[in-house]
């Protein structure tokens, strides 16, 4: 597994489209998110949804993990502040969420691209307008892709591991 | 550039018209309410009710440059006296935020104008003006002046509350009742609050415009009310012009004042008989004199 | 990796049509061609359907022959069939927690219309469950036990009915209700639709049976106010509000009643809906259950100011029932099972001011009048106006608050049949004109549209078309007088005016009052509409997603009698099976601390809702008690040194799956 | 030369402290040169490059290597120096995951190069002057090492074995450690030379912290007076400490100073900014976004706070947008 598979689709800047990782908790945005399904309410295929049992299991490391990864937005779906299924779990992620957004503005990832929602079992039409607008804010941001600044950061260092390589071999002959 | 002023205010053909004496008593309550408005350069027919009928892309043009050059302005409020100028902008607003195909000919046609992209200009109306930015309250404490002992019945007209309910309830209509009380009028339960005053019918199919006309006023009378208040101009020019004709025809010994809400509390406030355009009425004429010329004793400090 | 950890790592991709559901969107074929290249995956494949026997057979037999030791599937929505592929897996010999699923129809081919994105994110989704598979771990399911003693909140038909059978069972009930008797609104109903029936005759005797019964405990003018634990043992907490009546010397003789200084009747009589007066020590009706007397304290002259001639005691001298003092009391129980069945609250048509309901006397609601034409009601049957007349035509307006926009948008379902009762009902106790204002007529039930063509054979005016406006300004001499509906008729395209000496509002049904916060003291969830949330529409009206709880009657949404004892009957079946099996599964996916690795820097324990989490002060470590742990993970997030895990729900499993999503990023 | 195993010690973006932590080893650091031969140590021997270049590779047994490696020539050392080495060890906090030298990561190159050359204040430098890579001068090209786009960490730039962490490592964990390289008993390649718990374990503080915190208020220590003997956190103070490898032996704590995380997050942590940020951010005492947030204006640099020394390795690695 420490292969990645291989791309079969590179996306290029001028087909970029944004890609989205959502996390929603089992109960409430999960089960409305299914709701949305069985309603046929269609909606933008740039979503990826993670389930987890709370919005409180959403450690801030996810998140990064995922701008880090490559996603262009992470939302995250709990359940109405006082519906938490686990009482409260739905208030750490608020607080988190807060946190975590002042961390990334400062590190230069516009705020918007992170999203926190209150999505109820029964509101599957949030769900669908939530990923719309989130799709469509994210697409005005333009992408983040940090994969591929990463790939662009370490190229310098590709280039010098060679340029050392070269130099040694030369030495070497010297 | 010059400071923008809060209210902008949007006249319309009537105001300069049939309805001057609107325009005139509105101008001098909102002075007297030192609340200044400065009407918007350069506007144009709302398009009205016929236009909307016609095309509604069209008609939202039409608004939508009045609404631009509102904007370009920097106010934020844009006060629309006239119930069918206030309808006609709001709608079109409305149309341009729910149909994006309006929404793009509208854009194109502005951007063609070379005018700003439509934006946060409030459409107002006066009514909910007094009511929400003035409030009771100080209604109450501005009022140097009382009407006393004359019930009167408050009359919306169609537009003015319907479909959009943002002027007041469009049910059960309350907010005039509360702001001509706080004047010190005495209100009578008036239940045809938004009945239709006959509207453009009057000039087409006339006797049908008119039998309209006269259920109101009958019914304002059988409550004892001694006059209409409105806020539409064309309510209170078919109101007030029919009269001789509803008399002739039924016999029935109607003269009833017709007047506009701004002209009872620009009163209210101190404004003298002229600079409410009271002089401009029709009907009732007698009453009025009696009760807006100021005469010493006839006058009750507050 | 991890191979040491779970050994050679062979797992099996099973891409599922669901008919044409999935594989009209999503090019199945393509998904399980491109899951064969994934690292770790021995055997891909798509299949019809996976969730049929032979589908499930074909993981087994993979299991079996090609020795596959972690199995995807991806189908439809875990909630929907996570448990049937553990099943076939757990059938197979492999350890059921081996099973992720992938959600592609929900998510994905319900969802989105274009094939190529739509498979692109099946592709992306099987990916990440590949990703995230080769971490699981085996896993032992949790059993709970449950505790036989079951609780029904509300004391209505629904109430009544899932108390009774639960304790025909032979087991133990508790039945909280908030008001002073039982009965719900069914009591206060004249008759029922279409047969006619008198309700009173058909619930008293269950009334008396609930009183009776020897498992049920019933605790009228009681309150649910605090419930913890979960399934198999709910600790409740119930609020006995002083009713100042000591309820086991009390038999109803009513003297004190009579006693009362208060010689005539004088206070707004809540089951007449004000239509008559009561005194401060009344009680609801005479079949009350319990049947004794209470006091209402704001009322009562003794309770309000503590300077009564205190009559009422007098008249109860010999048993001493009264008791001024009684405070309120706080039960606690331990229960496996609550059902909740609390009902629901009709519109306010105050809300609707062109109905003029408040303004207009005449103007009533559908229960203010089966009051009216109830023999031992406020007028003992008679239909008469509240300024004294008998009427001579009357109109019933539907859907006044049902199916609108700018109120609630849903059809209350009973009005149409309750206004066709009342029109009858009233027909026949006045003989006036009845007028029948609509939109659709919805009479469907058994005997129902039978019973329309009654009332429209006796004469009843339909007129379809919704009333815009009740006024009492007449247009001609012949409205002097009356309230005149003013409505289009769509039938004849021709606006009416139809005066009339009195009108009923239909009114639509509304959750009760206290629904949202009832919903998060038992920890359920609403629909939009405000109702309590079951767990499926359609094959699971009366669970919901919290386990151990279910929901009855008109709570869940607006119904019928008869569906409401359908639905309470069963809520109980599903409490009797639950304590009956005496252990409920539960997921294994708690959070555990690492000893060795926790710091004890207790940044956790305070995290913790249901006090799971305790520092041993002799270790210095973290516990979790997984009895108490129900695995929401909050924890797990916030241990700043990565000391916590949760099975099903590890770091490593969700970072594996983040990055199997963002593969191609 | 003897046949002792030989040791390397070289330095990159650091700044000194490090290499004073190997002074720190007193009357033990005769032990040590007993037991090895110090090859290459620039900051106290004489031996150049060219010298490192001529040793056959692997023959030296571990380089230490402190420093994070922000310029061309770091990382040419770097790559020397893992050649030439067994063993490769980062040393302390700026080799081992960025350092305080990783809060650059913040800026861009050339923010960093305006400021330093033209704006700082006490800078005269009218005609903006630069240094640049390559600059002839005579006939003759003068080069200067490349200034690169970002900081990185020792691991981000060539493999390393094991770790030293701790601005700076001490005394006693560079001993084990070299008794360790010295007896051949060394843990799994990739091993953080330090226990794997949190500081509160062992934490001289940790009776006074409450097991139901509840933060109301962050206070900033310079301007708070801090009882020496409570727990930070619950004091309000930002303490790195369940967030931060344990090792340190509680220096900074019986200094009165809360941890400020140099030890790096412990082996299951893979960002050690999200995971303080997620344990405080969960205590925060309050439920409305304004309340909230009114709090959280108590830490006003939350980066500079929790990323104080990890800013290279963390998942973001460096601002996004400079």
């Amino acid at each position: 597994m420490e292969e990645k598979p291989v791309t079969d689709k590179l996306v290029t800047g001028a087909d970029w489209e944004p890609l989205i990782v959502a996390f929603f908790c089992n109960w409430c945005t999960y089960t409305a998110a299914d709701l949305a399904g069985v309603s046929r309410m269609g909606y933008d295929p740039n979503v990826r949804v993670i389930r987890v049992m709370c919005s409180g299991r959403v450690d801030p490391q996810f998140v990064l993990d995922a701008f880090a990864h490559g996603a262009d937005g992470v939302l995250i779906g709990g359940c109405h502040p006082g519906d938490c299924h686990y009482v409260e779990g739905n208030y750490k992620t608020l607080r988190r969420y807060h946190l975590l957004r002042r961390v990334l503005a400062d590190l230069g990832i516009e705020p918007e691209r992170l999203r926190l929602e209150w999505i109820a079992a029964s509101e599957g039409e949030k769900v669908a307008k939530t990923i719309n607008e989130m799709v469509e804010q994210v697409r005005a941001l333009g992408p983040l892709r940090l994969s591929r600044r990463f790939r662009e950061w370490d190229a310098e260092l590709a280039s010098l591991e060679a340029e050392v390589k070269r130099g040694e071999e030369v030495a070497a002959h010297v | 550039m010059e400071p923008s002023a809060r209210y902008l205010y949007y006249p319309g053909c009537s105001l300069k018209g049939t309805g001057i004496a609107y325009e005139e008593s509105l101008l001098t309550t909102f002075r007297l309410l030192e609340m200044p408005v400065k009407e918007l350069p350069d506007w144009n027919c709302c398009g009205a009710t016929t236009y909307m009928s016609v095309s509604e892309t069209s008609a939202t043009l039409l608004a939508a440059r009045n609404l631009a050059l509102a904007r370009q302005t920097g106010s934020k409020d844009l006060i629309a006296p006239c119930n069918a100028c206030y309808l006609t902008l709001r709608k079109s607003q409305r149309l341009v935020a729910d149909y994006p195909q309006i929404a793009q000919e509208t854009e194109r046609f502005l951007e063609q104008a070379g005018l700003p992209r439509l934006d946060s200009v409030r459409v107002r109306h006066p009514l909910e003006v007094l009511y929400n930015d003035v409030g009771i309250q100080r209604l109450r404490e501005l009022t140097v002046r009382r009407l006393q002992g004359v019930r009167m019945a408050s009359y919306y007209g169609c537009q003015a509350v319907r479909p959009y309910g943002e002027v007041d309830d469009p049910h059960e209509p309350t907010r005039m009742d509360e702001i001509l009380r706080a004047v010190g009028v005495e209100v009578v339960g008036y239940n045809l609050k938004t009945k239709c005053c006959g509207g453009p019918l009057t000039g087409t199919i006339h006797d049908v415009g008119v039998r309209l006309n006269y259920i109101l006023l009958k019914e304002a009378m059988r409550l004892g009310a001694q006059a209409m208040v409105t806020i539409c101009p064309l309510c209170q020019f078919n109101l007030d012009a029919y009269q001789a004709e509803i008399r002739k025809q039924t016999g029935e010994p109607i003269d009833m004042p017709i007047l506009y809400l701004t002209q009872v509390v620009g009163w209210a406030l101190g404004g003298d008989y002229r600079e409410l355009g009271l002089h401009r009425a029709i009907s009732g004429r007698k009453l009025l004199e009696q009760w807006f010329t100021v005469r010493k004793e006839a006058e009750t400090y507050v | 990796m991890s191979e040491k950890k779970n050994g050679q790592v062979r797992i099996g991709v099973y891409i599922c049509h669901c008919g044409a559901n999935i594989a009209d969107t999503v090019d199945v074929k393509a998904v399980a061609e491109y899951a064969a290249t994934l690292p770790g995956v021995v055997i891909a494949r798509d299949y019809k359907y996976m969730c049929s026997d032979p589908g499930q057979e074909l993981i087994q037999q993979d299991i079996e022959e090609h020795q596959i030791n972690r199995v995807v599937v991806a189908a439809c929505s875990p909630s929907l069939h996570e448990h049937t592929f553990r099943g076939a897996a757990e059938r197979a010999g492999l350890n059921p927690f081996f099973v992720q699923m992938v959600n592609i129809r929900e998510h994905d081919s319900w969802v989105h219309t274009e094939r190529e994105a739509a498979t692109v994110k099946a592709k992306d989704l099987v990916r990440a469950a590949v990703q995230r598979v080769y971490f699981h771990k085996p896993l032992e399911k949790r059993r709970v036990p449950i505790h036989p003693e079951v609780l029904v909140v509300g004391g209505g038909i629904a109430g009544i009915h899932a108390a009774l059978t639960v304790a025909n069972s032979g087991k133990k009930v508790y039945l909280v209700e908030r008001e002073a008797t039982i009965g719900g609104h069914m009591a206060q109903y004249d008759k029922t639709f279409p047969t006619l029936d008198c309700a009173a005759c058909i619930l008293t005797p269950k009334m008396s049976a609930v009183k009776a019964h020897p498992n049920i405990v019933l605790w009228t003018y009681s309150e649910v106010v605090s419930v913890d634990g979960s399934v198999g043992d709910y600790k409740v907490v119930v609020k006995r509000k002083p009713r100042y009546i000591r309820e086991d010397l009390c038999v109803g003789c009513l003297q004190c009643i009579d006693a009362c200084v208060f010689k005539e009747p004088k206070f707004d009589d809540e089951f007449n809906l004000g239509l008559s007066k009561r005194k401060p020590i009344y009680i609801p009706f005479p079949q009350a259950t319990p049947k004794v007397v209470v006091i209402d304290p704001e009322a009562c002259i003794q309770l309000r100011t503590g300077k009564c001639k205190r009559s009422c005691l007098e008249a109860c001298v010999e048993r001493g029932a009264i008791d001024f003092e009684q405070k309120e009391t706080y039960e606690e129980i331990h229960v496996g099972s609550i059902i909740i069945a609390t009902g629901f609250k009709t519109f306010d048509p105050r809300r609707l001011p062109q109905y003029g309901y408040g303004r207009y006397p005449n103007v009533y609601t559908t229960l203010e009048v089966e009051r009216l034409v109830n023999a031992s009601g406020p007028t003992s049957g008679q239909v008469i106006t509240r300024d004294g007349r008998v009427p001579k035509s009357v109109g019933i307006i539907l859907c006044v608050g049902s199916r609108d926009e700018n109120t609630n948008r849903w059809c209350s379902r009973v009005c149409c049949m309750t206004s066709l009762k009342l029109a009858h009902l009233i027909k026949e106790h006045t003989g006036a004109e009845v007028y029948i204002f609509y939109i659709d007529m919805r009479a469907a039930g058994k005997g129902y549209e039978e019973f329309y063509q009654r009332v429209l054979n006796e004469g009843v005016h339909f007129v379809r078309g919704r009333v815009a406006e009740i006024t009492d300004w007449a247009l001609d001499p012949s409205e002097e007088g009356k309230l005149v509906a003013r409505v289009e008729d769509t039938n004849t395209g021709f606006v009416r005016r139809i005066p009339l000496d009195m009108v009923v509002l239909a009114v639509g049904l509304e959750p009760q009052f206290d629904a949202h916060e009832v919903q998060r003291m038992f920890g359920i969830s609403c629909s939009l509409d405000g109702f309590f949330l079951e767990k499926h529409p359609k094959l699971a009206p009366a669970p919901t997603y919290t386990d151990g709880i279910f929901i009855a009657g008109l709570c869940h949404g607006p119904k019928d009698i008869p569906d409401t004892v359908m639905q309470a009957g069963y809520a109980a079946a599903e409490a009797i099976a639950l304590a009956d099996t005496g252990y409920f599964e539960l997921e294994p996916n708690t959070a555990y601390v690492v000893e060795e690795e926790c710091s004890g820097c207790k940044s956790c324990v305070p995290l913790c809702p249901y006090q799971a989490i305790t520092f041993k002060e002799d270790k210095q470590k973290a516990f979790i008690n997984e009895v108490l742990c129900k695995g929401c993970g909050t924890c797990v997030a916030a241990c700043p040194s990565g000391s916590i895990r949760q099975n099903l729900f590890e770091d490593e499993e969700i970072f594996s799956e983040i990055e199997g999503v963002l593969a191609y990023a | 030369m003897s046949d002792k195993p030989k040791i390397a010690f070289y330095w990159c973006a650091s700044c000194g402290g490090c290499e004073e932590s190997i002074v720190d080893l007193a009357e033990d650091i005769l032990e040590v040169a007993q037991a090895v031969d110090i090859v290459f140590w620039p900051v106290a021997m004489d031996v150049k490059r060219r010298d490192v270049e001529a040793m056959p590779d692997g023959s030296i047994l571990a380089t230490m290597v402190n420093g994070s490696i922000r310029t061309s020539e770091q990382e040419e050392m770097a790559y020397l120096l893992r050649r030439k080495s067994q063993i490769l060890i980062a040393y302390g906090s700026c080799a081992h995951t960025g350092g305080v030298p990783s809060l650059a990561n913040q800026f861009s190159r050339e923010q960093i190069l305006r400021y330093v050359y033209e704006e700082a204040p006490t800078v005269v430098n009218e005609e903006k002057v630069r240094p640049q890579p390559r600059h002839g001068h005579n006939g003759t090209a003068v080069t200067l090492p490349e200034f690169r786009a970002l900081v990185r960490s020792l691991d981000q730039v060539v493999e390393v074995d094991y770790y030293l962490p701790g601005c700076p490592p001490t005394p006693k964990l560079l001993k084990q450690a070299v008794l360790a390289l010295l007896s051949g008993e060394l843990p799994p390649k990739g091993t953080v030379l330090a226990p794997d718990t949190a500081q509160c374990d062992g934490c001289p503080r940790r009776d006074t912290k409450p097991t139901d915190l509840k933060i109301n208020e962050f206070k900033r220590p310079h301007w708070t007076q801090i009882d020496p003997n409570t727990c930070f956190l619950a004091q309000g103070i930002v303490c790195m400490g369940p967030a931060t490898r344990s090792g340190c032996e509680a220096q900074c704590i019986k200094g009165n100073m809360p941890c400020t995380g140099c030890f790096g997050p412990t082996s299951r942590v893979r960002d050690q900014g999200a995971k303080i940020l997620s344990a405080l951010a969960s205590s925060v005492n309050a439920r409305e976004p304004e309340d909230i947030e009114k709090i959280l204006d108590g830490i006003p640099d939350p980066v500079g706070t929790f990323y104080r020394y990890s800013l290279a390795k963390s998942l973001l690695r460096a601002k996004v947008t400079r």
